[in-house]
């Protein structure tokens, strides 16, 4: 009945693994230090290279700086954001939505009253504000997308609970006489992990687009630390005359969420049977 | 019914209050909101002078229940930067925002809507392919990325379009569609999902068993109940296409309150960003109470709930 | 058959809060005994309250008001800690196979459970009890280690019932055990669980809306319309002499699997539908469909009352 | 005659196998035919087929169907809409779920007739009377939210005959309602047919609806039609092992209480797993090797009295 791993599964999985190893071994595969500028070899296009500094095969920016290693530790900053933060929402509002769900009542009302809230202020406008008052860093950038971005599972996860709380088997476990937190465990939480796996993933797409935007803005990672964002972002003044600068970190970016995207929607089709498509 | 809309009404103003409050505490995040609201390069004493006059040394409480009475005032402060009222100068960029939004929703509407119409309808053919490639792009595609190729192409290259700012309708065109990509898939996606699941249900069938087509039971009865998440996401989706402009207003320069936000920041203008955060909130709030309202007139087993 | 019945419930009602208007009084006020090895059914339509009454008395449904003592514990109102107590006398099969157990657990898993955070058995000891009581409900030791979506519903069905018996209840609730399943697989469960009361001689209260099935299982049988009991009498009494006309209507409206029976049958369908609990009939609930109902039952409710055999709630019973 | 309604060796696909095999029967004006069997059987496919309503996922590769002697397989699909509804109808096991819950009643029944309400309102009030629903004045306006089961089944039985159709195909029209309230759409679906000589195809797996209200009988299993023939006959002497198991496994008025009921051992094959000869083989007490090795086909043992088996005369 589960729909096999399909070939094209089984090529965006191979790409995301590539894009994840890319950003691992970023120090031990890049041809040079991304941060070390030179006055000479500025917006060199690429495929360039010269007798003393090698070759820069996808050019370099505006202060001489290799782009294919800038790109590389790009990738290695929007990994780690991306992690991070998904795992910072992930836990926050799976709690949250089981507790709603579980004891109902108040409780629910007061958390998901709380979550309608957050929920009403973008989270892209929140992240800007919060980041411009405490002031952009990595820490600051990790905790305020994991922290805005929570009440997308507390929703996910309330009404998930709600629907398998109200299940025979729950019923059973209370008359065998297991405790809240084991029916919480146990019989819960493995079943409500699915969808949840479901919103990690498109919200790790949109944590990759959240952090190059941030710091496209000027609020995500810093100058002279390399991240797609910025990268596109110093590039933009180049643009008639340096295209590559623009276009390989945005092709790096577009091709790594599409990659997230599409595997987002295979887990759905596998997870939730509501929206399986037939 | 009556019940039905006080209770929407009531869960609004809980959303309202709470939003106003999650605000006033972010802004106090740094522990010294003065700071965010002095230019670069005031003195100390300066600083403390101002600190005193807006009242940010008064216990925490008290400058809460001040921010409440001057925001139940309409009173949104007084730019420093600017040297004139926070609402005056978010007012004045307004429209370009507005048109903006309405530009790009207008753009997700007419293509993500019947994009997923056609998704469901012909499900498994080479239509539905291309289409979900489209949509794809559009959810995947960073919009400063995209803004910026579009401007290479059709602005510097093929000369079809302004490259930036804001003059006359053609120079809405291009920003309209970046802005408007993520929303058009959103939309194209929800629509896709809504009509293949009404699709399923036993009434198509009944339908169909006395003798309309596919397409009569489409058009008769499962637009209708697929339109109603798809309603309620577009709503949502205003707000998302709001907070977006932050970015897309930057890349094409246009001057609405998207840019006006980024300028504000680097301006250290902090109540200017705290308006629009406020009002975007807002906005996403009564577009949501408007449709659960719009329902309730629209669907029978709503309207029938005494 | 001495001392306290397994089951009292006295007086029992659940009242629902309406989102306007009266509470829905989907349980109000009913009151049986069921003694020690002692098989009561209770029957009737969809939304009568048949399926609340089950949950009220393991306690897992908040009752308004009204008492139901398990072999001497009151449930109405009970604590956690006297509520887990008291559940290891009484345990409940539930309608859907399906959803009855959790699918992320392996059968061994559910079936021990009970044993296990009771602290009654673990490790060895509790595989092999897992393995006696999977034998027993005609299930192999081996299917243990598999998942619930491995097994058809029947089979399913087996594996409930197993858990169910794990902590060897004195009395065991069944909520529409066999209406899920198949004809030939409804045979084997009701086999089954013929089998098991001889065997262990438990109290089972057996919710059903199937007539035919409820004569095969029960010792006496209790109708119920509308939150209230209509008639409580004998299995055989209920069945040759209905003396309430909501007893003789159901059973006229079961089709007997017998051409000549059923078309040689009286036809006296009922008219009308059934009351919505929300907007409940006053005097006696059944007179609006009841072909003999008189101006008094509309007004006056009829006396919970001993004719014969049986208990019956109608100004005019059979007699 | 010509039959009201003919299937011929009808065979439906579903990936490779052959979830419906080799189904045939035919129904008189007037007359109700039941299909019964458990679930999984194929007889709600074969009710879809007749009706070319079948899901994507589902292929038929052999048989017609032919409404009033006329082979509708050779039907164009804008041809194929002119018959539902006006020559052949059906009607659904969920009630509730079969009607637009944003619809009036009184739009759903007029669209059986082509024309909108406001012309065929007259027409609508007769029909939503004539299948027993009071005050269809006022319910002719209601959404199918206000209505209970009952009166929804009536709503669709009265949208499905609207159009005087010679054949109505009734998938497990009575499984999701009350007892009380199936006897009287039984009743009314009985009256119908006497009424206006409707042919009734009834999908059901209740023996009891099917000793109450057909006339003949087909029961199905794994796909296949086991036995066919008069309903009496066929509970006074099942011809077949499957249907005489299936008879004794029902608890019955005259048992004697806690007797054991007739089991049938193992559960049916899944599609993929079908096997060659008999279906029902790896389950019969009957089975021998021929029963393994060759598929039985079905034979008259009676007079129109039909079992697919080779141990027909061996069954008690």
């Amino acid at each position: 009945m589960r729909p096999r791993v399909s070939f094209g599964i089984r090529v965006i999985v191979l790409l995301i693994v590539l894009f994840a190893a890319a950003a691992l071994l970023a120090p031990w595969i890049s041809p040079h230090d991304p941060l070390r500028q030179s006055l000479l070899l500025r917006l060199k296009p690429p495929g360039s290279a010269t007798a003393s500094a090698g070759l820069f095969p996808l050019g370099t920016d505006d202060l001489g700086r290799d782009l294919l290693s800038r790109i590389l530790y790009g990738a290695r900053a929007s990994f780690i954001v991306a992690i991070l933060s998904v795992s910072v929402s992930l836990v926050v509002g799976t709690l949250l939505g089981l507790a709603a769900g579980w004891f109902r009542g108040w409780t629910a009302t007061l958390i998901m009253r709380f979550v309608d809230a957050m929920l009403s202020v973008p989270a892209i406008l929140l992240a800007v504000l919060t980041v411009a008052v405490i002031g952009p860093s990595f820490v600051t950038l990790v905790l305020v997308l994991g922290l805005t971005r929570w009440p997308r599972y507390t929703r996910v996860a309330y009404a998930a609970t709600l629907q398998v709380a109200g299940l025979p088997f729950i019923a059973a476990a209370e008359m065998a006489g297991a405790d809240s937190a084991r029916i919480l465990l146990r019989h819960i939480l493995p079943n409500i992990a699915g969808p949840l796996l479901v919103v990690a993933t498109s919200e790790f797409g949109l944590m990759i687009l959240f952090e190059a935007g941030l710091s496209f803005l000027g609020l995500g990672i810093q100058p002279p630390a390399p991240s797609w964002g910025s990268i596109m972002s110093a590039g933009r003044q180049y643009v008639e005359r340096a295209w590559w600068l623009t276009v390989f970190p945005g092709l790096g970016l577009f091709t790594l969420v599409v990659c997230v995207n599409v595997m987002g929607d295979w887990l759905r089709d596998r997870l939730d049977p509501r929206s399986a498509g037939r | 019914m009556r019940r039905y809309i006080a209770r929407r009404l009531l869960q609004a103003a809980i959303a309202t209050f709470l939003v106003i409050t999650i605000v006033f505490f972010v802004m106090r995040l740094s522990g010294d909101p003065t700071l965010l609201l002095v230019p670069e390069g005031a003195t100390a004493e300066q600083i403390a002078a101002l600190r005193h006059a807006l009242g940010f040394d008064r216990p925490l409480a008290v400058q809460y229940l001040g921010y409440l009475g001057d925001l139940a005032h309409f009173d949104l402060g007084q730019s420093l930067v600017q040297r004139a009222p926070v609402w005056l100068i978010v007012a004045s960029r307004l429209p370009y925002t507005m048109a903006l939004a309405a530009g790009a929703l207008v753009f997700a509407l007419v293509t993500g809507i019947p994009a997923g119409i056609a998704m469901a309808v012909w499900r498994g053919g080479v239509t539905e392919r291309l289409l979900s490639a489209l949509v794809l792009a559009g959810q995947s595609l960073p919009t400063f990325w995209s803004g910026i190729l579009f401007i290479l192409l059709f602005g510097v290259s093929l000369h079809w379009l302004p490259t930036s700012g804001a003059d006359g309708p053609a120079s809405l065109v291009m920003p309209s569609v970046v802005l408007g990509a993520l929303a058009m898939a959103t939309f194209a996606r929800m629509t896709r999902i809504s009509v293949l699941e009404e699709l399923g249900r036993d009434y198509v069938t009944a339908a169909r068993a006395r003798g309309l087509s596919m397409g009569a039971a489409v058009v008769r009865h499962v637009l209708r109940n697929a339109a109603i998440p798809v309603v309620t996401v577009v709503a949502l989706e205003v707000g998302n296409l709001l907070a977006g402009a932050v970015i897309v207003e930057t890349v094409f320069a246009w001057p609405g309150i998207g840019q006006l936000a980024m300028q504000s920041i680097f301006a250290r203008d902090f109540l200017v960003v705290q308006a629009i955060v406020l009002f975007v909130s807002m906005v996403y709030i009564a577009l949501n109470l408007a449709t659960d309202l719009a329902y309730s007139a629209i669907d029978p087993r709503i309207r029938g709930m005494a | 058959m001495s001392g306290a019945p397994a089951l009292r419930v006295t007086d029992l009602a659940v009242h629902y809060p309406a989102r306007n208007g009266p509470p829905v009084r989907a349980v109000d006020g009913i009151s049986f005994a069921l003694e020690a090895h002692e098989t009561l059914g209770l029957v009737g339509e969809s939304g009568c309250g048949k399926s609340t009454v089950a949950r009220a008395i393991v306690g897992l449904q908040t009752v308004t008001h009204g008492s139901v003592m398990v072999d001497g514990t009151e449930i109405v109102g009970a604590g956690r800690a006297a509520l887990r107590a008291a559940r290891a006398g009484m345990q409940m099969v539930f309608q859907d196979p399906v959803t009855s157990l959790n699918p992320r657990m392996t059968v061994g898993a559910a079936v021990g459970e009970p044993l296990l955070v009771r602290g009654l058995a673990r490790g060895a000891a509790l595989r092999e009890r897992v393995a006696l009581l999977l034998t027993e409900c005609g299930l192999r030791p081996e299917d243990a280690a598999r998942y619930p979506h491995q097994f058809s519903g029947g089979q399913r069905q087996r594996i409930v019932i197993a858990r169910a018996l794990a902590l060897r209840p004195a009395l065991l609730v069944c909520d529409e055990p066999v209406s899920a399943l198949d004809v030939s697989v409804r045979a084997q469960i009701l086999n089954l669980l013929v089998d098991l009361q001889r065997a262990h001689g438990m109290a089972c209260l057996f919710v059903s809306h199937d007539l035919a099935v409820v004569r095969h299982v029960c010792d006496r049988v209790a109708v119920m319309y509308l939150g209230h009991l209509a008639e409580l009498a004998p299995r055989d009494a209920l069945f040759s002499a209905p003396r309430h006309p909501y007893t003789r209507a159901l059973l006229a409206a079961v089709p007997e699997p017998d051409p000549v029976a059923q078309r040689a049958k009286p036809r006296v369908p009922l008219v009308g539908e059934i009351p919505s609990p929300a907007r409940m009939p006053s005097g006696c609930r059944f007179h609006t469909r009841c072909p003999m109902a008189q101006p008094v039952c509309r007004e006056t409710e009829p006396a919970w009352r001993e004719v014969g055999a049986s208990m019956v709630a109608c100004h005019f019973p059979n007699e | 005659m010509t039959p009201a309604l003919a299937v011929h060796d009808l065979r439906l696909l579903i990936g490779g196998a052959a979830v419906v095999d080799g189904v045939g029967f035919a129904v008189a004006p007037g007359e109700v035919m039941a299909l019964v069997g458990e679930s999984g059987c194929g007889k709600s496919l074969t009710a879809h087929a007749i009706m070319r309503l079948l899901p994507d996922a589902v292929r038929q590769d052999r048989g017609y169907v032919a409404l009033d002697g006329d082979n509708l397989s050779v039907l164009s699909e804008r041809q194929m809409r002119l018959v539902r509804g006006r020559r052949m109808s059906m009607i659904f096991q969920e009630p509730q779920a079969a009607l637009d819950p944003l619809s009036t009643v009184g739009a759903q029944v007029a669209e059986g007739t082509g024309s909108p309400l406001r012309q065929a309102r007259a027409a609508v009030l007769a029909m939503l009377d004539e299948v027993g629903i009071a005050d269809p004045a006022r319910r002719i306006d209601q959404y199918p939210f206000e209505l209970s089961g009952g009166m929804c089944q009536r709503v669709m039985i009265a949208s499905a005959l609207i159009a005087r159709p010679a054949v109505l195909i009734a998938d497990e029209p009575t499984t999701a309602l009350d007892v009380t309230i199936q006897a009287q759409i039984l009743d009314l679906l009985r009256r119908l047919a006497i009424e206006r000589g409707t042919a009734i195809v009834l999908i059901t797996h209740d023996m009891g609806v099917v000793a109450d209200i057909a006339d003949r009988v087909a029961v199905m299993y794994a796909g296949r039609i086991a036995e066919t023939g008069d309903t009496a006959a066929i509970f006074a002497r099942p011809r077949h092992p499957y249907t005489a198991l299936l008879l004794a496994a029902l608890p019955r008025r005259t048992d004697v209480p806690r007797s054991r009921l007739a089991v049938i051992e193992g559960r049916v094959p899944a599609p993929s797993e079908f096997p060659t000869g008999c279906r029902f083989a790896g389950r019969c007490p009957l089975a021998d090797a021929r029963c393994r090795a060759e598929t039985p086909l079905l034979r008259e043992v009676a007079r129109g009295h039909l079992s697919a088996c080779w141990h027909a005369e061996a069954v008690r």
